[in-house]
């Protein structure tokens, strides 16, 4: 076990009695629990973590928190890896393994970093100022930049964890646990009402928890005491690990639970990696506290270069040095406060540079007080060092904000730096919320809500724990929190960037770490004129990196508005977005994948088929028996065996999947006279009748045969594909429209297992099996239905046909589905009853020449384009009718479904294929059509196909030209009724 | 996400409903006195405003009820919900259901 | 205007301060011009710069409410191709894709034209045979299109999974293998830095609040920033259409709502190609810079607010892990929204209006960015010569009234 | 919330009902006839009330619609049941559809059963929310459900399409996985 050279002997929330082991970058290394891994990275005194973007510069830990924009690591290998995680969000687990991202071959030698010595060539922008040669050459390019861009590696394999989902209801979220959000809490949950308080952190506390010394005000202690009571509350839900992360429409907002991430690789199988929480809140208390500027200087992103507030917190919660021996550059008084701790803690603090010439109150008297050495108008103008900064160039600023005297270089291996704080308004702008820049703090405040929102705390400017606790409170009872407190000292708000001593320091001003964007880089954006704050945002990248900007967008707009000379409330910020924090696509996706990803709808002969061997198809999100091979089949034998069977004998298709719709009431006729293109008055009760329905846009939305049951009733069927949407649509007319209508629509679909039993031996089958419904031609005829008894089983029987033949389909209650399928099974055998799937259906209603609607029809056919004026009503209107009449639709030109004879019977044309009027003769060619359907009709022995030509059976008798792969077929234009054209089987 | 207060079984969340479209659009009486571009009104043309719309939408996955909706489309604020062959409610800002 | 050039870069390395011009002026509008186009995205942009360039008209403005490209121009998920049904879809596309594949060279402008390959997943029966018809026709109208089998889509994405055992598998694909994706903000760049160096006033932060229109004929426009006289007016404004058309008194046939669109954090090179499924309803591809640019379909009410339900994000994540299990422990690092503006046959309506001079050009859906060099060539065309091309005289509005439409909801059945 | 520290008790289990006899009848609940037809064939009136539920005979009735309702009998009383509905509402507008056989009935009982919900519904199913004799029609992740809550207890029916119900049950097992491991 290695020692941790920066450790503290004491204090800190790490558990010095659980020692863990750890790798980064094939280094084995210790730290404890309560550790991140950044915390212990700092202990062992390893400050280059990885390596930037665009110029691969090294860089070290910045942050304590979300806003990190440096130390990004890969986090195990497999399909458990994880790229780009936030060392400072990582929390220690035994066995950890971490990487260094974006470099090559290692963090410490990184071939990248050759583009840094050639960086003024490559400002940003630059890539739209060349590779444009050859044309078409970008694409050669942009695998060499594609290779060196993109940080961590995804994952490999599947992702073994679970995530799991879940909504939540209460009457107040409070974001944040610290102060502000741990007082909201507890007076919000006083009130009894459903309470849910989320915070990022593993522990509640917030920014409390770096301090040691509270001066008195609130601290540890009420920390603990507060804690208690939401604890002792059961209305109260406490989530830490909890990063609220979206922030919605109507209070909805999205928050992300780490289950376990915190346990590695070893966490218990059963539990989520992660949780999403779908969270509807009457009221949410934003308690998102501020986040601390970075300053801009050259160099200022060396490791070991790292804010102050961060070094703080390592120094407090985590006690692990960042450093011995630090400088600290300021423009505000919170510096002093780190400065202090690590001093005490051993730190050497050479010198605190303040950018205020004359640093003055309680923080700088205590600072003074300890013997620190304080530099007023000074500023850390450069750093030096490779791979750790070793010295700070320290320099005064003038007035005019411009280098005044001697530049000092002052040894050290840390920089404190702060450029003032950010109230983490993001959550507050994404709910819409206006957002107004307040003068006196100099930053961007909460303004205006437009949602049931409050904010609380550091994130409404409050200063001190006392008042975040007091804004809390009042936020949390329901009461506009108090205005935002005076700041406790006045920042230098004019030194953004800072100026550089020399010329290639003012190319290394860096704002956005991340990203390598410089302030050079925003001068030239603006100079070409990218000045709005999105322009500018797009072509430097500021803002866009996994951080989102936390910490280089308030520094990127001040040096914005420097560049244009503009107040820095008229540049404005870029919008805020979901999320937050970057949240996982797993956590995003709950259990909405594999196995669960979307619903699988079974028949009740389900298990019928799967035993038979049937190959399925999917339609929507049934499963249908596409066709059922014979060992050593291939589809096409097992799809003309079928037919076969259906023409010569008999076959069996389960018809479970089609929609019925019970339609009852005194205004059935009348609606499905509206509903439907033909009229239905005169259908007698027993007798069934086909129907096709348009669109009001006149085109052929779905067909169906319905039947009437009783005067009154009718039980209307619809293609599978469509059986939600026509009740919908049915519903929509009855509903808005025609409210006066007596009509009720109920869905059976469900309520039935139905089988199609077909062939000439149907009938024989069929009177096996009922006693009590006489199946003779007299007694039953086509298109007509009964109800009786089908082996023993209450039932329906439909006489209707969609294979030419002789054709029944038998409806019974769906819990008999199966035995009534096994019934027909038994008693067919002896006549050779064939299971037929939807494919052997889809052949021989083809060569029946009838339609199907999906396949001859695509939302752009009308019934007269299919030859079926005989279904429409002369007289009365119905939906779609008008339509109809528009002057396109009565184009003699328009595609109409005609048959297709090949002239080599043996060829079948591939569906799709396009029609073309003479020989090709090269592209673009004039095309008239293409072929609906195809298949090989095994009783006509030949090809038969369908297809939408221009002209229609005006062209009968006429060949045209169809392009295969490779060659052109060519094929007689002819009447799509291909087999039996009269009828006459299925009357028979 | 939309929280919408179905006047039948008041406020359910956005995925149980179904949004059909400008409201208020009457299937013309007569279409065949309609000329093809007063047909095509009917038919296609929206209004689509920037700001206060009136829409149907139909509770799908509740009481399976369609219903009107007052809403605002630039905030998403719902002004006002009511039952089909109602009017909208005066130009307050309140819930009526 | 700087030529744009690695020797031009070179040159600002060297020099002691770089000395870039300007992209573009940002002139103050004046009181009249002879053509106004009302929209400073893609589609407008282009538009003036092929009035200047192919058609010589020289007193050119183009008004932006905000910052140019700042709508779907720069909202979108970049996607190019041209394998469209019909023809007259697929003659304009076309046309489209072939402007883009010499728009860096024209424009001087690198817009990183990526033909990395568009391919378009099917999962069951039904989509193969409307895949066999799309590529057919699509061969035969000269445009590249192949069918790939499942075996062959593993081969051009090695990281898909074409497990037979999941919810809906993978049948095959069609692929056009010079779509691809370019750079959306270069190319709004690109046309605007051409087009202002051949004089076209590019005026932004200048909203128009209303038209005016005399005895038929469109006279100017109010603003912002003051009125301003125009002899012709083109609309191009998605995400506005209709409120812009409604202040000359036009109805259109549209709706708008939310698209959205979300990127991974960026990781290291793993999809070469951009990846479409209309069955399980997502759309990607990966960026230059890494991150996984990931698309679906439309929220369901009308918006004009650029955000839209988180559902969708939801749906859209579920059927990208349905395809990229592997994907599972990427996040999800920033998410926006555009406004659609939809027409009935998902096609745009491009050409003159009732109003003299005034012309539209929108409805594209969620698939505009495809089209920018060819839409704003054939538009310029349209008020130069005030007649449609050839090419956009398909898609006017009166189709809507004669039903002519071109539906094309097979091909928008997913947004991209 | 439920208190999980509850021993002895399974955290939540997942079981299918037997089959049961349905009847979904569409009627006019303004229209005495109407109530007094219902009342007459299954011992109540409907109830009018939103998302409520009155007990009827050995079965219950179930508020679906402004004009819709679920009546829950024995399944052997199905047929009988719909006969006598229909013969009292003869002549009324009303309509009565037997559909016990189209749907299937999960029921979800045990301490984290809410939690369990919670993960697949968006509706505020916590026990004071959602009291004794509530129902309502949602989702359940991607199936359109009818949820009841029979009694004071933490048991809720999940009532789901035949064709949807291997979808249900699977999910809900795997929502509840996380509560059934031992600790």
């Amino acid at each position: 076990m290695t020692a941790q050279p920066y450790r503290l002997a004491e204090g800190g929330v790490i558990d010095r009695t659980r020692p863990l082991s750890f790798s980064f970058n094939g280094r084995r290394l210790t730290g404890f629990a309560g550790d991140t891994l950044a915390s212990a990275l700092l202990a062992n005194g390893v400050h280059l973590v990885g390596r930037s973007f665009k110029y691969h510069r090294p860089r070290g830990i910045l942050t304590a928190g979300t806003e990190e924009p440096n130390a990004l690591v890969q986090l195990e290998t497999g399909n458990r890896s994880t790229p780009n995680l936030k060392a400072t969000r990582v929390e220690l687990y035994d066995g950890l393994a971490a990487t260094s991202v974006n470099c090559w071959p290692g963090v410490r030698f990184d071939a990248g970093a050759l583009i840094d010595a050639v960086h003024r060539m490559v400002p940003a922008g630059f890539y739209y100022k060349t590779f444009m040669w050859p044309r078409g050459g970008w694409h050669f390019y942009e695998k060499l930049i594609r290779r060196m861009a993109g940080m961590g590696r995804a994952p490999e394999g599947p992702d073994p964890d679970r995530y799991d989902r879940t909504n939540a209801h209460c009457e107040v979220l409070v974001v944040g646990a610290g102060p502000a959000g741990l007082a909201a809490a507890r007076a919000a949950g006083r009130s009894g009402t459903r309470i849910i308080l989320a915070d990022e952190q593993p522990r509640p506390g917030g920014m409390l928890l770096n301090v040691t010394d509270t001066k008195g005000e609130p601290g540890a202690d009420w920390i603990g005491d507060t804690l208690s009571e939401l604890r002792s509350m059961p209305n109260v839900r406490v989530l830490t690990r909890t990063t609220v992360t979206g922030y919605f429409d109507h209070n909805f907002l999205v928050a992300v639970e780490r289950v376990t991430d915190h346990l590695g690789p070893d966490a218990p199988a059963h539990l989520p990696r992660q949780r999403l929480w779908r969270i509807r809140a009457a009221r949410v208390v934003l308690a998102t506290g501020a986040l601390e500027r970075p300053l801009v200087f050259a160099n200022n992103d060396r490791p070991g270069v790292m804010l102050a507030a961060a070094a703080r917190a390592y120094v407090n919660a985590f006690a692990a040095l960042p450093g011995r021996r630090a400088v600290v550059c300021t423009n505000n008084d919170s510096a002093y406060e780190a400065a202090l701790d690590l001093h005490r803690n051993g730190v050497e603090i050479t010198a605190i540079a303040d950018l205020r010439t004359d640093p003055a109150g309680p923080a700088a008297e205590a600072a003074a007080a300890a013997g620190l050495n304080i530099l007023g108008g000074h500023a850390v103008v450069d750093t030096s060092g490779r791979r750790r900064v070793r010295s700070a160039q320290v320099a005064g600023i003038g007035a005019d904000g411009s280098l005044e005297g001697p530049v000092r270089a002052l040894h050290c291996d840390l920089v404190l730096m702060s450029g003032g704080w950010s109230p983490a308004v993001h959550l507050f702008s994404q709910s819409g919320g206006r957002l107004r820049y307040d003068d006196a703090l100099g930053v961007f405040l909460p303004d205006r809500a437009r949602q049931p929102v409050q904010c609380a705390g550091a994130v409404n400017g409050a200063d001190g724990t006392a008042a975040c606790v007091l804004q809390g409170q009042d936020a949390g009872s329901g009461n506009r929190p108090a205005a935002a407190s005076a700041p406790a000292a006045p920042e230098a708000g004019s030194h953004w960037p800072i100026p550089a001593r020399n010329r290639s320091g003012e190319f290394r001003r860096f704002v956005d770490l991340q990203n390598d964007v410089t302030a050079a880089d925003i001068a030239l954006a603006v100079a070409e004129g990218y000045q709005s704050v999105e322009h500018l945002k797009r072509y430097t990248t500021l803002g866009m990196g996994t951080d989102q900007g936390k910490t280089g967008n308030v520094p990127g707009i001040a040096v914005l508005a420097g560049s244009l000379g503009a107040p820095l409330p008229a540049v404005g910020t870029t919008t805020f977005r979901p999320p937050y924090d970057p949240v996982t696509f797993g956590a995003i996706a709950g259990r909405d994948v594999g196995p669960l990803a979307d619903p699988v709808r079974e028949t009740p002969m389900h298990a019928w088929h799967v035993e038979a061997g049937a190959v399925f198809e999917d339609v929507g999100q049934w499963k249908r028996p596409f066709y059922y091979p014979l060992a050593g089949e291939t589809k096409r034998d097992a799809v003309a065996r079928e037919c076969l069977a259906v023409r010569n004998a008999v076959g069996l298709m389960d018809a479970t999947t089609l929609g019925k719709i019970v339609v009852s009431g005194r205004g059935a006729v009348a609606f499905l006279n509206r509903i439907y293109t033909n009229a239905w008055d005169d259908l007698e009760v027993g007798r069934c009748r086909y129907g096709l329905m348009l669109g009001e846009d006149g085109m052929v939305l779905d067909d169906g045969v319905t039947a009437r049951l009783a005067t009154n009733r009718f039980l209307m069927t619809t293609t599978t594909g469509n059986a939600s949407r026509v009740l919908a649509w049915l519903e929509e007319w009855l509903q808005t429209e025609w409210p006066d209508l007596d009509v009720y629509l109920t869905s059976a679909t469900e309520q039935f297992a139905t089988v199609a039993l077909a062939g000439p031996k149907a009938r024989a089958v069929l009177s096996g099996l009922t006693s009590d419904i006489d199946v003779t031609t007299e007694a039953f005829p086509f298109m007509s239905w009964r109800s009786g008894h089908v082996a023993g089983f209450p039932a329906r029987v439909f006489r209707i046909s969609y294979s030419g033949e002789l054709a029944y389909e038998i409806s019974v209650p769906a819990a008999h589905g199966l035995s009534l399928w096994a019934a027909l099974s038994r008693q067919g055998e002896d006549h050779g009853i064939t299971p037929f799937g939807t494919e052997a259906m889809h052949v021989l209603r083809a060569e029946k020449g009838y339609l199907m609607v999906g396949q001859e029809t695509d939302g752009t056919v009308t019934p007269i384009d299919l030859g079926m004026q005989w279904i429409l009503k002369k007289k009365k209107d119905y939906i779609g009718r008008r339509s109809l009449a528009r002057s396109a639709m009565l184009d003699p030109l328009r595609k109409r479904l005609v048959g297709l004879r090949t002239e080599d019977p043996e060829l079948v044309l591939p569906e799709g294929a396009q029609i073309l009027p003479t020989a090709p003769s090269g592209p673009p060619e004039t095309m008239i059509g293409h072929v609906t359907s195809s298949y090989w009709s095994g009783v006509l022995r030949r090809s038969v196909a369908l297809a939408l030509v221009k002209g229609g059976r005006d062209r009968e008798t006429t060949t045209v030209h169809v392009p295969l792969d490779g060659r052109t077929a060519r094929a007689e234009i002819c009447d799509p009724r291909f087999y039996d054209p009269d009828g006459a089987r299925l009357r028979g | 996400m939309l929280l919408i207060s179905c006047p039948w079984c008041g406020q359910r969340d956005e995925s149980e409903f179904t949004c059909g479209g400008e409201a208020h659009i009457q299937r013309p009486p007569d279409p065949d006195a309609l000329s093809d571009p007063e047909w095509a009104d009917y038919l296609f043309m929206r209004t689509n405003p920037k700001g206060r719309h009136r829409e149907r939408w139909c509770h799908t996955h509740g009481c399976g009820r369609w219903f009107n909706v007052e809403r605002h489309t630039l905030t998403h604020d719902i002004i006002s919900v009511y039952r089909m062959g109602e009017g909208p409610a005066d130009d307050g800002d309140g819930d009526p259901s | 205007m700087t030529r744009y050039s690695i020797f031009s870069l070179a040159r600002n390395a060297l020099a002691h301060r770089p000395n870039w011009a300007r992209a573009w002026r940002s002139p103050d509008p004046r009181p009249a011009y002879d053509v106004v186009i009302v929209g400073g995205g893609g589609h407008g942009l282009a538009t003036a710069y092929y009035l200047a360039k192919e058609h010589g008209v020289s007193n050119i403005a183009v008004l932006e409410k905000g910052w140019l490209g700042g709508g779907n121009t720069g909202r979108n998920t970049t996607v190019i191709r041209s394998n469209y049904l019909w023809d007259e879809s697929a003659h304009l596309y076309e046309k489209a894709l072939q402007l883009y594949e010499g728009l860096s060279q024209e424009l001087n402008f690198n817009i990183m034209l990526s033909q990395r390959g568009v391919l378009n997943l099917v999962h069951n029966e039904h989509d193969l045979k409307e895949m066999s018809r799309r590529v057919r026709a699509i061969r035969l109208n000269g445009i590249d299109s192949e069918m790939l089998d499942r075996q062959a889509v593993k081969a051009e994405i090695p990281v898909i999974n074409i497990s037979p055992q999941v919810r809906y598998p993978i049948l095959g694909a069609s692929i056009q293998r010079r779509g691809g994706v370019a750079r959306h903000d270069a190319v709004a760049w690109g046309f605007a830095r051409a087009a202002d160096a051949r004089g076209v006033d590019i005026v932004q932060n200048c909203e128009v609040t209303g038209i005016d229109v005399a005895n038929g004929r469109v006279r100017g426009l109010q603003t912002s920033r003051g009125a301003i006289a125009a002899k012709q007016v083109g609309l191009v404004a998605a995400g506005h259409s209709s409120v812009l058309a409604a202040m000359a008194g036009l109805r259109l046939p549209i709706d708008s709502h939310p698209l959205q669109a979300l990127v991974s954090e960026p990781i290291k090179p793993v999809l070469d190609t951009v990846v479409m499924s209309n069955t399980v309803h997502v759309y990607l591809s990966q960026s230059d810079k890494g991150e996984l640019v990931i698309g679906a379909g439309i929220d369901g009410y009308n918006s004009y607010a650029q955000r839209g339900s988180f559902q969708i994000i939801e749906s859209q994540m579920g059927a990208l892990l349905e395809l990229f299990p592997s994907f599972s422990r990427l996040r999800m690092l920033r998410q926006w929204g555009g406004i659609v503006d939809v027409c009935p046959d998902a096609s745009p309506i491009v050409g003159k209006t009732p109003v003299e001079g005034l012309y539209l050009n929108c409805g594209w859906g969620t698939g505009g960015f495809k089209a920018t060099p060819g839409s704003g060539w054939a538009f310029a065309h349209t008020i130069a010569q005030d007649r449609p091309h050839a090419l956009n005289a398909p898609f006017t509005l009166e189709r809507f009234g004669t039903g002519a439409l071109i539906d094309e909801h097979g091909a928008a059945a997913v947004a991209h | 919330m439920a208190d999980p520290t509850v021993r002895d008790v399974p955290a939540v289990t997942l079981a299918r009902c037997p089959p049961r006899g349905r009847i979904n009848l569409r009627g006019n609940c303004w229209d005495p006839a109407f109530l007094a037809g219902v009342a007459s064939a299954i011992g109540t009136e409907p109830p009018p009330a939103a998302n409520t539920s009155r007990p009827a005979g050995r079965g219950v009735i179930l508020w679906l619609g402004p004009d819709e309702w679920l009546v829950e009998v024995a399944a052997a009383a199905e047929t009988a049941i719909a006969v006598a509905l229909e013969d009292a509402l003869a002549g009324l507008h009303a309509s009565v559809v037997a559909v016990g056989d189209g749907l299937v009935t999960l029921s979800l009982s045990g301490p984290r059963s809410v939690d369990v919900l919670a993960k697949g519904m968006t509706l505020d199913v916590e026990p004071d929310r959602f009291p004794a004799g509530c129902c309502a029609r949602s989702l359940l992740a991607k199936a359109p459900v009818l949820l009841y809550r029979p009694g004071d207890d933490l048991l809720y029916e999940v009532t789901v399409a035949r064709s949807l119900s291997a979808y249900a049950s699977r999910w809900l097992e795997d929502a509840a996985l996380e509560y059934l491991q031992p600790a």
